[in-house]
């Protein structure tokens, strides 16, 4: 069952909502966009592709104190910051949305990073599907889809002067019961079928008869700059750092990348590697390793082409997944099903 | 004439600011070596040497310096100049002062001189090119010297050297627009310090 | 192959130094220079411009200069004097202010990227190759060149200020024999003719004596002015200072093309005040 | 595309490879859209033909030069990146005889971004001062001699803008920054084994991404390219956040070229402006 | 954590009376790592420093703040106290709370009070960070070098070697003496320079503490004070000395003749030579330019077309003791030496640059050290002065000063100091050799500031009869036989000429060719000029920037004999002070790189003035190291690198910050 | 005005050699001035590394001297020549950022000049008094 919102009503009902929520939501800022908490309806923009930056950042911040007390046993307890209000996140697309499902796995394991748990259980995400694939994106190649209700609490489809509305969750649905959305006879639009799944590099780790391939096509280019894992709505590492203060303690925690020079000497296991096998690293990591470690079915890459725009000598993740199973072929391996 | 120099405050030597700034060059470098004198092939007609010119400078005597036949006489030649241990342009220096006397409209000491670069510059505003015979037709009138130079004239009309008619340049527009310009541009740039103290 | 200047002739070659224009043209012609007279050229201003307005004094060479420069072919100018005013112009206007002053003035674009050359360089040392066919072998010249030609240094970048060569180079090219002397730069009295004759009379005196007290029996000069000051001015000279010899004044061009096989007539060696055949004559080479 | 740059790129790095005269190419060739341009390495003389040059090709391939300190290596270099190559010469980071420069008279490169060609200058192209690299073994175009005055309209603007205004706007600009690095990452000047940022003692600017640390890092990052960013863009073009880097860079860049006469990149034998001095200059200290 | 013990010292009511030591002592025990807070009259009283030292020992303080007057007052006074203690004397901060807060603030005791508590909050974080630092021991090599065997050189060496230490000297050319020993007599005495001279020539050359090496060069040195590697190329003579006499039957039969240096080419030499009769060694070389024989071996060798000269070796075939070698080599010979004066001396402007005095051209104008050599009595024309083009005596001799001096166009606009008085000197010696000269010298201005000298050029001019104009000659050209000389006489105002039979050109001082490259050799620094350049031009007039390196006489800047010596001396007394210590103790605050982080970029190279930082190959690159013998611990290097690979101990960026953050939490 | 006139935080380095006796020559004459300079001894002017400025200026401080020995008279030789260039580099930064001129100086003192010294401080304090307080950034 379907129901309908036309736009008015929605910036009432995200009206209401401002009241007792914290709203995070697209803003335009210096020619882009980005997910921050709004104070006004007219700060979000309801026109826009995609962020610059994925909204992981609302849940896993890029940096966030940890702030505790050194007990008089010496012990060290930790607090996460509590969220004033409740928040919603509006206008997260289906494959951000997926980049949660991501850091769900790492985040939510038991124990549980409390912070995100905190953060994660606290918002509810209204998701905008996507009406148009841009050149960049290819989230049907990762087994996602732009209309894909799969990841989201509410997904909102924009129809004509409205949207559709698709309540998937409990959650979604106690945040939609003052929406003033109308029963609609409209069917929802089929979701956009996903291509074949990516195939995945030969090995996951050690060393591969591929090197070359890493080395001089993709690592020489490569300038470390980072800006793919900053971008990236999946990527989960960070750095800490500990300050003592007079009895109290507080733990930073910032984002961190594998593609960072010093990430090498802080995690130790990759340290001195050249720089191909860290490149491969990388790729590896998303495509074969995470699904194979975490059992989630899917890759640590959602197809927002996110880092395929940003970087600055075209380190292209789709290019490079062709060009493995070509690999793959000319040393006999199995060809991939066409599309 | 004798009488004492009053110095003046280096703020108020309005004669030195003016040479420093149209001439480019640094007036207080001069350390009187006399190098400048030594060198000059007509400084042996100069009332104050071109060493005391650069003195007189120093020391802001407009009045005394403008009233000198001196930098009248100065020949452009460049020695002084190119010997100057001090690396001063001399030379320059010498072209500020007679363009400081033309823009304050001075009677010049040397009058066959001034009156020279007058005609000179009247021919070229008038052809775009000099004119032998009217030069020395126009500075032999002028100059209270009608017979100048004339016992040459026959020697060089026999020779073809000296045509009757002048050449001209054609665009003669254009160059009486640089004339005009450029005493225009001259006159603002030289602002109002160099107006003559009443 | 042929090299190709635009000629800046200058007043005086048109009028009383015509042997020097037409002597240049054939020498050069037949040396394989290419001289292409500058359209409309005005005067440069020298010597008096410069002396009343300075800017004026830019912007007259600065318009010649203006010309050739849409050509694009570098000047070529022969006239001492003259060739002092365009360098002088085109290193003053190095200065971004004054250029945008005197574009001002001239109202049209000269971006001063246009070189400027004496003959002396162009025929002494640029692979220029004149053949001499008759060597002036046996004629002793001293070589003048004249104040203004060689200073400042580093503006004309021509040669040396106090003992130059390049004139003497090409005269010893041509067979004869220079003589070193003291007075190759010093100032024959230039811009004074008319307003001060007795100046002239005895700057150029001087240097006609040291000249002939080192052995010299003519000069060669490359500067119209020095030519008129050295030249006409010999009797004069005689009745101010007895015992004064005489002594033939010629441009260098005018030796270039009698070793290069011109005539007398055709080099107008005739032309000049004070005798200049007679000497030739003695030598044999006319 | 400029096919005749095109080709003769092709060529030389052809020749250049065949003769052995350099072990690797660094050039650039189409990106993956298309439309736009990305470094490519050439190793052997029959991958040359994948090299283009047009004005899409933004980026500055002179800091791979750094990764290739024993390889003999080619590079196609704009002015820019020529400059860069000479800043690192004068700070011995690259030897001479290892480097072949292929310099390129160079018309300005495109505001591109991977998917959109542009057809706006970008931003350092307006108003670029220099067309023709300061050193090259080859070269392709027409060499101009000239070296124009740079306007800096850019920071005059801001200059013209109120000291609160200012810090306003500074801190506008640096709370998005997000500490990715990227624009140290992407310097050809940025090549300290261990940046001042990533120190823990002394704590310079922490890990925090927050306003002072914001701050510091880019501030910092700025004044040590003080007399040594040649104006390539790359960091600002890079910045995931659009952060107006140049802003920052070019207001030293105008300060040292007003103050010593220096312009970073131009001769191979320079002192930089702050290792060397003159007695007389900068006579009276700040008032 | 480090276990921080303050002590705050009343100095009497000086500190005491404006700042209230019991709020400062209470907020004190109150930073992190303050362990001990005391407070005391006088802490540099010998029971204040007793007490410092008892609870150090007592408390286990590892780290020590003394609150009190100025760190330049009693700094080191408080590093033995805790060295005393047992402590190292780094782990010691002052906070300065005297000079710079009660007897400043004394008009506000509260913001005193308040200031006093920050000082020592930043004292105390800044400490915390100290480390130990030692100072090192440099062993010191008795032996000293002197380059250059000129005036001031010669009594530099003398001087050393009279102290007990020994001495290499190192001269150029193929005899000592300098330009002193070209000179005919000295002003204002009128001593004959060579009588005076001579005998110092002697003593050096038999002296047992003097190792003489001429005809050599230094060509390299490393090190640092007191170990200074010093590489000295002896260059081939062609003679053995150890086997020559000296007897002269070479030089006398040598068939080659040159003009000669000594002589500044009014004489000649011939291939084989000793420059002047006096010359120490009296032993000779053979110079390869001009000797046929060698001559002839370049000719074999290059395979030259057209005649093939001689292949003389007379010299050879009359040396009665054989000491012809026509095969000596260069030799290298390699000292260790603790200190170095460098001497290198001065030599005389290249007119020829001055093209309106004749550029060389013109014979009769010849400069003052050829007129010297002139009037010499040993000299080519035995004492006569004769005109160069046809040797007569000339009678009217013009002076010209400033050639080459006080002139910015020709690059020289210093004043050479000397000339004013050899002139005046060389204008009296010519009267005295010939009544019937006339001399002029066209001066600027007469600079004869010195003992004596005033009365000189007074008695040359009242005396003697030399004229003065004032003014600079722009020309001189020949007019038959005679030289006109176009000046002013800017006293009077008009412009002069002068017909003279000789103009003696007044040729000015600059450093010896090859003094710049000296300089370089040994790392120190010169000016535009190539002088070298003293530490303090008033206060460490023969030190330079490097310990150990001395400089002595005209090297330095222009001067006269007198003046040449007592440098000399004055460079040889601090060598042998420097000497007189068996080893050197560094100062540990000295900076160090951590290669790990260094680049290898050469800014802290370029910018350090003591050349302290060698760059080194490392892993494929070059690293910077610094030599902590040189190291003077400005932190130049610390604030100009970027990667922060150097570090000044005692003023870490940590150290500094540490303050910064206390003052700023 | 009020009572709580505004106390700005000012950090002073200073060469040990010229500017840091300077201020101990004001001491010793007993020349009184504003209390507000806090100074850290450094060997050199030439050791001031700017990082260390904005670092002080992002922790708060009011206003931010250098001072050191008069060009020339470095006992390092050359040390504050090369820091007067720095610094002349980092003053109109700092003005760029926001910083208001005025806030950062550089000074020469020397070791004889103590009534120098306590004029600088009491004219800096003043200027940095005038433009306010400033907060931690």
């Amino acid at each position: 069952m379907t129901s309908f919102i036309t736009k008015t009503s929605l910036k009432t009902w995200l009206g209401t909502l401002l009241k007792d929520n914290t709203l995070v939501a697209p803003a335009a800022a210096a020619g882009l966009t980005f997910f921050r908490p709004v104070e006004k309806i007219e700060d979000i923009a309801f026109d826009f592709t995609n962020t610059a930056l994925s909204p992981k950042s609302w849940f896993f911040p890029q940096t966030e104190t940890l702030s505790g007390e050194i007990a008089g046993n010496g012990h060290k307890t930790l607090n996460p910051e509590a969220l004033e209000k409740n928040a919603v996140l509006f206008g997260i697309r289906p494959c951000d949305a997926r980049g949660l499902a991501v850091t769900d796995k790492v985040f939510l394991i038991t124990p549980g990073d409390t912070s995100y748990i905190e953060r994660r259980q606290r918002t509810t995400l209204v998701g905008v599907a996507c009406l148009e694939e841009r050149a960049e994106c290819f989230c049907t190649r990762m087994g996602s889809s732009p209309n894909s209700p799969a990841d989201v609490d509410i997904l909102l489809t924009e129809d004509g002067d409205g949207y559709l509305v698709q309540v998937m969750t409990k959650k979604g649905q106690t945040l939609s019961a003052g929406a003033g959305q109308q029963q609609s006879d409209k069917a929802v639009p089929p979701i956009v079928p996903t291509k074949p799944p990516a195939r995945l590099p030969l090995k996951s780790a050690g060393p591969s008869p591929d090197m070359d391939y890493w080395d001089q096509s993709i690592a020489d280019r490569c300038i470390h700059c980072n800006i793919c894992a900053f971008v990236c709505p999946t990527c989960y590492c960070f750095d800490t750092f500990d300050i003592e203060k007079e009895g109290k303690v507080e733990r930073l925690r910032s984002w961190y990348t594998c593609q960072s020079p010093n990430f090498e000497r802080i995690e130790g296991y990759m340290a001195d590697a050249p720089k191909g096998v860290r490149m491969r690293h990388r790729f590896y990591h998303k495509l074969p390793l995470f699904p194979e470690q975490l059992g989630s079915g899917y890759a640590a890459c959602t197809g927002c082409g996110r880092c395929v725009v940003s970087c600055p000598v075209n380190i292209d993740i789709r290019e490079i997944m062709d060009d493995v199973e070509k690999f793959r072929a000319s040393v006999g391996e199995e060809k991939a099903p066409q599309a | 004439m004798i009488n004492t120099v009053t110095i003046l405050p280096a703020a108020k030597n309005d004669l030195r600011s003016f040479v420093e700034k149209t001439s480019g060059q640094k007036l207080l470098r001069c350390y009187q070596c006399g190098k400048c004198t030594a060198g000059c092939p007509t400084a042996y007609l100069w009332d104050l040497t071109p060493r005391q010119v650069m003195r007189a400078v120093q020391l802001g005597l407009k009045e005394e310096l403008m009233r000198t036949h001196s930098y009248w006489l100065c020949v452009f030649c460049q020695t002084c100049s190119a010997r100057c241990p001090q690396e001063i342009d001399i030379a320059a220096v010498m072209d500020s002062l007679r363009h400081l006397a033309i823009l304050e409209k001075r009677a010049p000491a040397e009058k066959e001189v001034a009156l020279f670069h007058r005609h000179f510059l009247r021919l070229v505003h008038r052809f775009g090119k000099v004119w032998e015979v009217g030069l020395g037709g126009l500075y032999n009138l002028t100059s209270g010297h009608p017979l100048a130079n004339t016992s040459l004239l026959p020697a060089m009309f026999a020779r073809g050297k000296l045509p009757l008619l002048p050449h001209t340049t054609h665009n003669m527009e254009e160059i009486r627009n640089i004339f005009k310009r450029a005493e225009e541009l001259e006159r603002k740039s030289a602002g109002p310090e160099t107006g003559r103290k009443a | 192959m042929a090299v190709s200047y635009a000629y800046y002739p200058g007043c005086t070659l048109k009028t009383s130094a015509r042997e020097f224009d037409e002597s240049t043209l054939k020498v050069c012609k037949a040396a394989g220079i290419e001289l292409t007279e500058l359209a409309d050229w005005n005067c440069c201003g020298a010597s008096s411009a410069h002396s009343v307005s300075p800017l004026l004094g830019l912007s007259l060479p600065a318009r010649d200069l203006q010309t050739a420069e849409a050509l694009g072919k570098p000047v070529a100018v022969a006239c001492a004097m003259c060739f002092h005013r365009l360098k002088h112009a085109s290193h003053a206007l190095g200065d971004a202010a004054k250029l945008k002053q005197v574009n001002q003035v001239l109202g049209k674009e000269f971006r001063n990227t246009v070189k400027v050359e004496h003959l002396l360089t162009i025929l002494g040392s640029n692979g220029s190759s004149y053949q001499v066919t008759k060597k002036l072998e046996g004629l002793k010249a001293a070589s003048y060149y004249g104040c203004v030609l060689v200073r400042p240094k580093e503006v004309m970048e021509l040669d040396d200020e106090d003992n130059p060569q390049l004139m003497d180079r090409i005269v010893a090219s041509l067979g004869a024999e220079t003589v070193e002397w003291d007075f190759k730069t010093e100032c024959c009295g230039a811009s004074l003719p008319l307003s001060k004759p007795e100046v002239v009379v005895n700057l150029s005196h001087k240097i006609l004596r040291q000249a002939r007290q080192r052995g010299a029996e003519c000069v060669v000069v490359a500067c119209p002015m020095c030519h008129s000051n050295l030249d006409i001015r010999q009797k004069a000279m005689k009745a101010a200072y007895p015992g004064f010899q005489e002594m033939p004044v010629y441009y260098f061009t005018q030796l270039m093309g009698l070793a290069m096989g011109f005539s007398a007539a055709e080099m107008h060696i005739d032309k000049h005040l004070t005798d200049g055949l007679s000497l030739l004559k003695s030598k044999g080479f006319i | 595309m400029d096919d005749k740059i095109t080709l003769a790129v092709r060529e030389k790095a052809k020749e250049l490879l065949e003769q052995k005269v350099v072990d690797c190419f660094i050039g650039y060739e189409k990106a993956t859209d298309n439309l736009t341009s990305r470094p490519l390495f050439v190793y052997k003389p029959e991958q040359a033909e994948r090299l283009v040059f047009d004005n899409t090709c933004v980026h500055n391939l002179s800091k791979y030069l750094l990764n290739k300190k024993d390889t003999k290596t080619a590079v196609v270099a704009k002015p820019c990146d020529a400059r860069a190559i000479v800043v690192l010469l004068n700070e011995n980071q690259v030897q001479r005889e290892k480097i072949y420069i292929i310099g390129i008279v160079c018309p300005g490169v495109v505001d591109s971004r991977w998917g959109s060609a542009g057809t706006e200058p970008e931003v350092r192209c307006q108003g670029c001062p220099q067309h023709t690299p300061p050193l090259y073994d080859f070269l392709i175009g027409e060499p101009t001699d000239e070296v124009e005055q740079d306007a800096y309209t850019d920071v005059t603007a801001m200059e013209e803008m109120g000291d609160a205004d200012r810090e306003a706007f500074w801190k506008e600009q640096f709370q998005r920054c997000i500490r990715c690095y990227a624009c140290r990452n992407v310097c050809p000047g940025c090549y300290c084994p261990v940046c001042f940022v990533d120190l823990k003692e002394p704590l310079w600017a922490g890990i925090r991404v927050a306003p002072g640390e914001n701050w510091m890092w880019n501030n910092i990052r700025a004044f040590h390219l003080l007399g040594r960013c040649i104006d390539c863009n790359g960091c600002q073009r890079v910045c995931p956040v659009n952060i107006p880097l140049m802003l920052l860079n070019r207001k030293l860049k105008k300060e040292v070229a007003q103050a010593f006469a220096f312009i970073p990149g131009m001769d191979p034998k320079a002192l930089a402006p702050l290792a060397t001095f003159k007695k007389e200059e900068l006579a009276e200290p700040s008032k | 954590m480090p276990r921080v013990g303050v002590f705050l010292c009343h100095c009497g009511t000086n500190i005491a009376g404006v700042v209230d030591i019991p709020t400062v002592a209470e907020a004190v025990k109150q930073f992190p790592g303050v362990v001990y807070v005391d407070d005391n009259k006088f802490s540099c009283s010998e029971p204040g420093q007793a007490a410092i030292r008892q609870s150090i020992i007592d408390n286990g303080l590892d780290r020590v703040v003394i609150s009190a007057c100025s760190p330049r007052m009693h700094e080191i006074t408080f590093r033995k106290a805790v060295s005393a203690a047992g402590l190292n004397p780094y782990l010691m901060e002052i906070a300065n709370i005297r000079e710079h807060c009660s007897w400043v603030h004394s008009d506000n005791k509260e913001a005193a009070t308040e200031k006093a508590i920050e000082l020592v909050k930043m004292a105390v974080a800044k400490v915390s960070l100290h480390q130990e630092l030692f100072r090192k021991r440099i062993s010191m090599e008795k032996k000293a070098l002197v380059i250059g065997g000129g005036i001031a050189g010669i009594q530099a060496a003398l001087d050393i070697a009279n102290a007990g230490h020994q001495v290499i000297l190192v001269e150029r050319e193929p005899t000592i003496g300098g330009r002193m020993a070209q000179l005919d007599k000295t002003f204002p005495t009128l001593d004959c320079s060579a009588c005076i001279l001579s005998p110092k020539m002697v003593d050096v050359s038999q002296h047992p503490n003097i190792r003489l090496l001429t005809y050599s060069e230094v060509e390299k040195v490393q090190g640092f004070v007191g170990n200074f590697e010093v590489e000295i190329r002896q260059r081939a003579r062609y003679v053995n000395h150890t086997t020559c006499t000296g007897c002269g039957i070479c030089w006398q039969k040598c068939p080659e003749k040159v003009p000669g240096e000594f002589e500044e080419g009014t004489g000649q030499r011939t291939s084989v030579y000793i420059p002047f009769p006096q010359a120490v060694p009296s032993k000779p070389v053979i110079d390869t330019v001009s000797c046929r024989y060698f001559k002839y071996l370049d000719f074999i060798d290059k395979k030259m077309e057209g005649k093939k000269p001689p292949p003389c070796r007379i010299c050879e075939k009359l040396c009665p003791p054989q000491a012809i070698d026509w095969e000596q080599k260069d030799e290298i010979i390699r000292e260790t030496v603790g200190a170095i004066v460098v001497a290198t001396g001065f030599k005389t402007f290249d007119h020829s640059v001055y093209g309106e005095y004749g550029g060389g051209r013109i014979p009769d104008v010849i400069t003052s050290l050829q007129l010297e050599r002139l009037m010499n009595a040993s000299g080519p024309t035995l004492g006569e002065v004769v005109r160069p083009s046809d040797g007569t005596h000339p009678k009217t001799v013009v002076f010209l000063s400033c050639v080459g001096s006080r002139d910015e166009a020709k690059g020289r606009p210093y004043c050479s100091k000397i000339c004013c008085m050899y002139m005046a000197k060389q204008a009296l010696m010519l009267k005295e050799h010939d009544p019937g000269v006339q001399s002029y010298i066209f001066y600027i201005d007469i600079r004869a500031g010195g003992k004596d000298f005033e009365e000189f050029t007074r008695r040359a001019q009242e005396e003697f009869g030399v004229l003065y104009l004032r003014g600079r000659v722009s020309k001189i050209y020949q007019d038959d036989k005679k030289l006109m000389v176009c000046g002013e006489d800017s006293l009077i105002g008009r412009p002069v000429e002068i017909a003279a039979d000789m103009v003696v050109l007044a040729t000015g001082v600059e450093p010896s060719e090859g003094a710049a490259k000296v300089a370089q050799t040994l790392n120190i620094s010169y000016d535009t000029y190539g002088f070298m350049v003293e530490a303090h031009p008033k206060l460490r007039p023969v030190e330079t920037n490097t310990d150990g390196i001395l400089v002595a006489g005209a090297c330095v800047g222009p001067r006269d004999i007198p003046d040449s010596v007592a440098h000399g001396g004055a460079a040889a007394a601090k060598v042998i002070g420097l000497l007189s210590q068996d080893t050197l103790t560094t100062e540990p605050l000295t900076a160090a790189i951590d290669a790990s982080r260094c680049t290898g970029c050469l800014l802290c190279s370029q910018i350090c003035p003591f050349q302290a930082i060698d760059m080194v190959p490392a892993n494929g690159k070059s690293i910077a190291v610094v030599n902590e013998g040189l190291c003077k611990g400005c932190g130049l290097c610390v604030a100009a690198c970027r990667s922060t690979a150097p570090s000044l101990k005692g003023y870490t960026d940590a150290q500094i910050l540490s303050e910064v953050l206390a003052l700023c939490p | 005005m009020s009572v709580e006139e505004f106390q700005p935080r000012i950090i002073g380095f200073l060469c040990n050699w010229c500017s840091y006796a300077g201020a101990d020559m004001a001491g010793t004459s007993r020349m009184t001035y504003p209390s507000n300079v806090r100074i850290i001894r450094l060997p050199c002017s030439g050791r001031v590394n700017p990082m260390i400025i904005f670092k002080a200026f992002q922790q708060g401080a009011d206003g931010v001297m250098v001072s050191g020995c008069h060009p020339g008279d470095c006992h390092y030789v050359d040390g504050n020549y090369y820091a007067r260039r720095r610094l002349a580099m980092l003053e109109p930064f700092l003005e760029y950022l926001g910083i208001e001129k005025g806030r950062f100086q550089l000074e020469w003192v020397s070791a004889s000049e103590g009534k120098k010294w306590s004029q600088v401080v009491a004219r800096f304090t003043d200027t940095v008094k005038s433009l306010g307080p400033r907060g931690k950034i």
